[in-house]
């Protein structure tokens, strides 16, 4: 009985998902036809915020692990692209081995502390990433504590982006993929071994899941996102400095996963784009826009707890 | 100086520092203990509570002098407000989301958010501008050969040490410090006993804020300016020591803050470390002692998961 | 299911529409693409990138005061050319990608030229912004030597570099007789710099770097940074970051029993330093950007200043003065709101009687000559040092 | 003659969005033992929160000797002398066995009389006096069945709600905790007592009601239910 | 041959000692039960056998192989599959979602095929969900599949962990308290349900149970233990008339 009647009812919810997703594809890909640079600006930035958040939710949402020092693999891409474009490496060819890098970085977080709870590795994140910024902070390769300026923005196909669009339509191109992935990799054996690892850690070993190694994948592949999203925000700001990757940075990230919905793809989007527009929405009301900020943040996690858009089945 | 001198001066330097850190790290932790939040706005009740402090001396100043009297006037009101004020972010934030159950995460968000309210709120009122906590608080003390201890740093850490033991008491022998530790195993084995536990939560609060904020005023007045930043390093450290002891363990809160504080001192002497590098010596060592210790010094080892 | 996907694209539409209301008031009917719009109803808009909110917000305000104060000065005396101007604030934060959205939020909104910028590594990812436009942009703080590097040709800094004070601070030391100096910096671009260039320009000049230690922004206490200095016992003590953090390291290497001299760099040139510092104070060195309290030019500025704010004026508030003064300038000489024509006459600048001193530019656009001068504490005062 | 300590009218609660309780009337007359039988997921637990207000009844009415208490906050409840034994026990693992009945007499504002209350639980369970410096935690299944009945005891309550006593305890176990709510019942204290094991129950009350899906289904003399042939199938094993 | 053996198995947490000096023997195609009062250790042996905790002296070999040190995962993978004493389901996922848990161990899908989603990938996705649903056919819940774990009745969930060990396809089944928290009616159907899984999956089973009855009426072996102790082996009846399990688990009982 029941089955008669959610069948209908999904195809239904599936083609308004569909309309709705397409109009905002168009809209998204008409804005810039419309809008200012300030505008394709703070919506660039909201894209890469997003990126974040999509690779940070396979960590928090997906398999359930405290992380607050997401910055570190983000400052890893973004130091990597920014060395070795300034050594004259192509910029297409950094990000392989700035997502070989982030891997590496989400095994050495990953690696030792896995079996921690989840108190102490939020400590343990945070302590990684601010080892991060300060090692980024001391080195000479990294540019020391005035970071990286001067890094040349690519070009594709021989056309050299430079406008805002071209960042826009780049970073946008870059949600969708990182959307897909992500999608589709919550949609598998694996995203499921996430799920039961979340939900009942000893009973998915009971069912063969490996906890340590599952986990360990959730962080290499935050990474990678945090990683490739790295080395284009470094051509695209033309500058790394180490301050970008302080711990408000990673809580900024955190607050997209959480304000948008743990576990829910959609849920990270809108978040990052609430933390992004929100600010700047605001700008008119000047040094008290953080304040307001922070009262909505309170205001909102009150009234809905589990997030914007939470993830909820029945 | 001689090595000996040195390191004794460095222990001397690393206890002070230690004892503000587990002071802050006391009311992370009994917050924690007690409701499982990572309350990131900590920090900054304790520098509410240093401004709180400095107002009142600016206003008792005159009347009680800006020596100990004025000072212990202003940490009883900074404790007294502080911990009104922790109570009134309870009640109006943290709360509703008890009260529906929410998930951990969002609490911890909310706890941002809070912080966030709060540290802007004092830039606003105070345009940003840094403080100078003027005291007449001189600098002498005992020096035994190149060692300075002065009696400033000796009654800021027996202040500290009086208020470690008076919560000791507190937490261990009173009716309401047995029922926070009862909250903290079950909250509604608590309520079937006729605990109010939203009550006790909030005297929890009450407490643990003004324990941060005479953290606060006392490190205005030591150190003799403030500013409406303050508290986010100190939030981080409290945070830090009150993992190293063993989250939600009061005692764990006190050792982690003086091992804290030892391991910074000891970082910043240390050939090839320095005060550069610091801070990753610190969360390295913090790393490697949860690896091999994976529940912090004194802490309880319970499977759980956010 | 399709309700709430329906309620997302109003919610993404409704935002987005309040962010192009918000901005395309006046942005929105300008031809895009082209530089100085002609301003309409007789105004001149320059735009103030500036940390209104973070930890740094106390400079931004000092500088969004002062150069308001210069704003409204111009305007009583009837404007440029008959226009008003009028400023728009921009809230950096101190953080690139806060700046890069405020920069191009100043660029749509019209603005004619830029007056501002108090951290380095939030001015260098916007100055190609601006460029693209032709808006030229006086830096009034920010002195980073990698500005002049990143400069595509519409930016001046009116800010002594660092170079300048570092070659001023080790001058001081040779002629106080120095040899073992210890350096303490932030680990923020700024005073790290300065660091750099000190250490390096000391080096070179056969004397030994005995510590270059590096403390956290709002770190309060230095007592084991203090006993690490003194076991390396050196004769100077430079600190080369800003004043709240200064007067508290000041402050415990008396009390930890450092009896050698200390300077301080021009980020610490504030009243607030010998507040915080106390007596402890006295005697210290301070490498000053020329602070309007101690310029004689400045008298009737400080007073103005006062007058309007209630309150002394900060450490950048004099070159922010000057620098939107300067930039008056720049309108009247260019005789439009051409963007081409104003960093033209920018260039051209020649002894600009700024109240911190001459104004004139190197090939580089960075400020010819050094305007820091050495003042030293006593008596809980400033005071010129002999 | 007797007076009826605690009456359940048209009881309805959710437990989440499930219809835990459709409709619960019962009466507990004043120094018996009723027992509520049914199985795992009926609502008898829910019935017990709901009267001791863990649960928020959605409608109906919890009346305590006369006295509407169906809003009245848990922790109020208990100041009236209405104590609930949660399922599972619920003692405090970490706190020690004193502190565990301490707590329970936290209502009491005199520490005097704590004190003698304290004592008085001890003469009740020897053994617990034997480990009241142990932590909770160490103690075994029954030791722990007895803290948690000891430190219900401590305000000397009207009237006990017992979930489950017996509940993964061992048959000799479970025969000793039966006696010292035998022997508690006798002293005075009323008992409604939700039990699994409807074979205990039945032999301890003097009335029955049987709940299934959330509802009263049949309610009688325990010499009755005893007989009744579904509750033979259904409950004690045929 | 004996698919599990047990020998000088010994666990102890501190002072405490949960196990001691445990041995028995299974054979395959048993059913066999271990039985003892509250706090008896039984639960703590089965953590051991399944890898949950590590044996502090002792050796368990499954079909010859010492497993006392291996991880749980590992053990489930070798065919060992297990249940938890108050059923542990991922309750906000849906009962078909649960079980395909089981077939983790038996499918292989990585990270790239995750992404890429090769045809191999979508065929495995396939096979997965297929078994799952057959296991839930085989416990009786097919009809259920879609629900969300936690608005099942209790009797229900039970059989979705069954069905969910079940679908790593294991050789040997361990249930913790199997019949806790059922009524008779579903006790009679666990009872037809284990005899179903050892006849026609061929699966050996191993459970822990309280209810003496279908203790009784289901084992071919029981083995009693106390204080971690055993202290009887053998069939129903020799077990029911052992003074010694009598003393320790079944008291007086049955006066009534």
């Amino acid at each position: 009985m029941r089955s008669h009647l959610r069948i209908p009812e999904r195809f239904s919810g599936t083609k308004g998902r569909i309309v709705s997703l397409a109009v905002i594809i168009i809209l998204i890909i008409l804005l810039p036809l419309v809008a200012n640079n300030y505008v394709k600006e703070v919506i660039t930035n909201a894209f890469f915020y997003m990126i974040l958040a999509l690779g940070l939710n396979i960590v928090i949402g997906y398999a359930g692990l405290v992380d607050l020092g997401y910055a570190a693999f983000f400052a890893v891409g973004a130091y990597t692209t920014g060395i070795l474009t300034k050594a004259g490496l192509n910029f297409w060819l950094t990000i392989p081995i700035a997502v070989i890098f982030s891997l590496i970085a989400g095994v050495v977080i990953g690696g030792p502390t896995l079996r921690l709870r989840s108190d102490y590795l939020a400590i343990v994140t945070l302590g990684f990433g601010e080892i991060t910024r300060i090692t980024a902070r001391n080195l000479k390769i990294t540019g020391g504590a005035s970071g990286l300026v001067g890094i040349r923005k690519p070009s594709l196909f021989g056309y050299p982006l430079t406008h805002s669009s071209d960042f826009y339509y780049l970073f946008f191109i870059l949600v969708v993929l990182a959307a897909i992935v992500a999608f589709r990799l919550h949609n598998s054996r694996l995203g499921r071994a996430w799920q039961y690892i979340r939900e009942d850690e000893d009973a998915a070993a009971a069912m063969g899941i490996d906890p340590v190694r599952t986990k360990l994948y959730a962080y290499m592949l935050g990474a990678v996102f945090g990683g490739v999203a790295g080395s284009f925000f470094a051509v695209k700001m033309t500058a790394v400095s180490p301050e970008t990757f302080a711990f408000t940075q990673s809580a900024m990230i955190l607050m997209a996963v959480i304000l948008g919905g743990m576990g829910k793809l959609a849920g990270a989007i809108l978040g990052a784009m609430v933390l992004v527009l929100f600010p700047e929405v605001f700008r008119t009301i000047g040094q008290s826009r953080q304040l307001v900020f922070g009262i909505v943040l309170i205001i909102i996690m009150i009234f809905r707890p589990q997030g914007l858009w939470p993830e909820r089945r029945n | 100086m001689s090595l000996y001198y040195v390191i004794l001066q460095q222990l001397i330097n690393g206890l002070i520092l230690g004892s503000f850190y587990s002071l802050v790290a006391l009311g992370y932790s009994m917050v924690y203990g007690i409701i499982k939040l990572l309350n990131f706005a900590h920090g900054d009740l304790y520098m509410v509570g240093a401004f709180v402090g400095f107002g009142t001396l600016g206003l008792l100043g005159g009347i009680l002098g800006v020596g100990w009297l004025g000072i212990a006037a202003a940490l009883l009101i900074s404790m007294l407000a502080v911990g009104l004020l922790g109570m009134l972010v309870h009640r109006a934030a943290y709360q509703p989301l008890l009260n529906r159950r929410a998930p951990r995460m969002s609490l911890m968000i909310t706890a941002v958010g809070v912080s966030f309210t709060l540290f802007n709120t004092v830039m606003v009122m105070t345009n940003g501008e840094y403080e100078t906590v003027n005291t007449s608080l001189g600098y002498s003390g005992i020096s035994l050969g190149p060692v300075n201890v002065t009696y400033t740093q000796i009654v800021m850490v027996v202040a500290t040490a009086l208020l470690m033991l008076a919560l000791h008491w507190f937490i261990k022998r009173t009716m309401y410090g047995k029922a926070m530790r009862a909250i903290a195993l079950d909250p509604d084995a608590c309520r079937l006993m006729g605990i109010n536990v939203t009550k006790t939560i909030g005297l929890t609060f009450f407490v643990g804020s003004s324990l941060a904020a005479a953290a606060g005023v006392m490190a205005g007045v030591y150190y003799g300016s403030i500013q409406f930043f303050m508290g986010f390093i100190i939030g981080l450290k409290a945070f830090t020591a009150a993992v190293i002891g063993g989250i939600g363990s009061i005692p764990g809160a006190m050792l982690g803050g003086l091992i804290l504080g030892l391991l910074e001192t000891a970082g910043t002497q240390l050939p090839f470390i320095g005060s550069a590098w610091k801070d990753v010596f610190t969360f390295g060592i913090l790393i490697l002692l949860l690896v091999f210790k994976p529940t912090g010094i004194l802490g309880k080892s319970e499977i759980e998961r956010m | 299911m399709s309700k709430k996907s329906m309620r997302l694209a109003g919610g993404i539409a409704l935002s987005l529409a309040l962010i192009l209301s918000g901005c395309g008031a006046q942005g929105g009917n300008t031809p895009a693409g082209t530089g100085g719009q002609q301003p309409s109803g007789g105004e001149i808009k320059i735009g103030l990138p500036l940390p209104i909110t973070g930890s740094e917000a106390t400079f931004g305000k000092d500088m969004q005061n002062a150069i308001n104060l210069a704003v409204s000065q111009i305007n009583a005396k009837g404007g440029v050319d008959g226009k008003k101007i009028v400023t728009v604030t921009e809230d950096d934060a101190c953080d690139p990608q806060q700046a890069t959205a405020a920069a191009n939020k100043l660029v749509s909104e019209g603005v004619v030229a830029v007056v501002g910028g108090y951290c380095s590594g939030a001015v260098i990812p916007t100055l190609t912004i601006y460029n693209a436009k032709n808006i030229p942009f006086v830096i009034t703080a920010a002195n980073s030597s990698k500005i002049a590097k990143e400069n595509p040709g519409n930016t001046f800094e009116i800010n002594g570099t660092l170079e300048y004070e570092a070659q001023r601070a080790v001058e001081l030391f040779k002629s106080l007789g120095v040899k073992n100096l210890a350096i303490v910096e932030q680990g923020d671009a700024f005073s790290a710099d300065l660091a750099r260039l000190a250490e390096a320009d000391w080096k070179a000049t056969g004397n030994p770097v005995v510590a270059h230690e590096v403390t956290n922004k709002g770190e309060q206490d230095f007592s084991s940074l203090v006993t690490t200095l003194r076991t390396k016992k050196p004769d100077m003590v430079f600190w080369t970051a800003y004043y709240a953090d200064g007067g508290l390291l000041i402050k415990q290497l008396r009390q930890g029993g450092y009896k050698g001299p200390i300077t301080v760099g021009d980020g610490s040139a504030d009243p607030k330093l010998i507040q915080v510092a106390g007596p402890a104070g006295e005697g210290t060195y301070v490498l000053s950007p020329p602070v309007a309290s101690y310029l004689p030019a400045a008298k009737q500025f400080v007073a103005d200043y006062k007058a309007q704010y209630h309150q002394s004026p900060g450490d950048y508030s004099a070159l922010a003065y000057d620098g939107m003064n300067l930039m008056a300038h720049a309108l009247k000489q260019a005789g439009s709101t051409d963007g081409k024509a104003i960093i033209k006459a920018l260039a051209e600048t020649k002894d600009f009687p700024g109240i911190a001193g001459k104004i004139n530019f190197t090939a580089e656009k960075t400020l010819k000559g050094s305007n820091i001068i050495v003042l030293q504490i006593k008596n809980g005062k400033f005071t010129a040092a002999q | 003659m007797s007076e009826i300590a605690l009456v359940l009218n048209n009881l309805e609660a959710y437990y989440g969005k499930i219809h835990a309780l459709k409709g619960i009337s019962l009466e507990v007359p004043q120094g018996k033992i009723v027992t509520l039988l049914g199985s795992n997921g009926a609502g008898k637990s829910t019935t017990l929160k709901t009267i001791s207000g863990l649960v928020p009844a959605a409608s109906g009415t919890v009346e305590f000797y006369g006295r509407n208490i169906t809003k009245e906050k848990a922790h109020n409840i208990v100041a009236l002398g209405l104590i609930h034994v949660p399922e599972g026990r619920r003692i405090f693992k970490d706190l020690t066995v004193r502190e565990n009945l301490e707590l329970g007499g936290f209502t009491l504002k005199d520490e005097k009389l704590r004190r003698k209350r304290v004592e008085h639980v001890f003469e009740l369970f020897p053994r617990l006096r034997e480990r009241q410096k142990q932590s909770g935690g160490t103690l075994s299944g029954g030791e722990q069945q007895m803290l948690a009945i000891g430190r219900a005891m401590m305000t000397e309550p009207k009237v006990l709600l017992l979930d489950e006593p017996s509940m993964g305890l061992a048959p000799l176990i479970v025969q000793e905790i039966m006696r010292i709510i035998q022997q508690l019942n006798s002293e005075g204290t009323t008992v409604l007592l939700v039990e699994q094991n409807a074979k205990v129950a039945l032999k301890l009350a003097a009335y029955g009601y049987v709940l299934e899906t959330g509802q009263i289904v049949m309610n009688g003399d325990s010499s009755r239910l005893r007989q009744d042939e579904r509750i033979v199938k259904a409950y004690l094993g045929g | 041959m004996s698919i599990l053996e047990v020998n000088k198995l010994t666990l102890r947490f501190g002072g405490l000692t949960a196990v001691n000096d445990l041995s028995f023997r299974l054979e395959e195609h048993a059913i066999m039960s271990l039985i003892g009062p509250n706090g008896a250790g039984k639960t703590s042996a089965f953590n051991c056998l399944t890898g949950f905790y590590k044996a502090t002296v002792g050796e368990i070999l499954f079909l010859g192989r010492s497993i006392a040190a291996e991880k749980p995962h590992r053990i489930t993978k070798m065919g060992i599959a297990r249940t938890f004493q108050n059923v542990r389901l991922f309750k906000d996922m849906t009962v078909l979602e649960n079980v395909m848990s089981g077939m983790h161990t038996r499918s292989s899908a990585g990270i790239l095929a995750a992404i890429l989603r090769p045809p191999g990938q979508i065929a495995e996705e396939k096979r997965i969900r297929q078994v799952s649903r057959e296991c839930l056919d085989f416990v009786g819940i097919e009809d259920k599949a879609d629900r969300l774990a936690r608005n099942l009745a209790y009797g229900d969930q039970r059989r979705v962990e069954w069905a969910r060990a079940l679908a790593t396809q294991p050789k040997l089944l361990l249930l913790d308290e199997p019949a806790a928290g059922l009524n008779q009616d579903e006790k009679n159907q666990l009872v037809e349900l284990i005899q179903k899984i050892r006849n026609t999956l061929g699966i050996t089973v191993l459970l822990i149970e309280h209810d003496m009855g279908l203790v009784m009426k289901v084992s071919e072996k029981i083995v009693v233990i106390d204080y971690g102790e055993k202290i009887a082996e053998g069939t129903a009846e020799a077990v029911k008339n052992n003074p010694r399990v009598i003393e320790a688990y079944l008291g007086k009982e049955d006066e009534s």
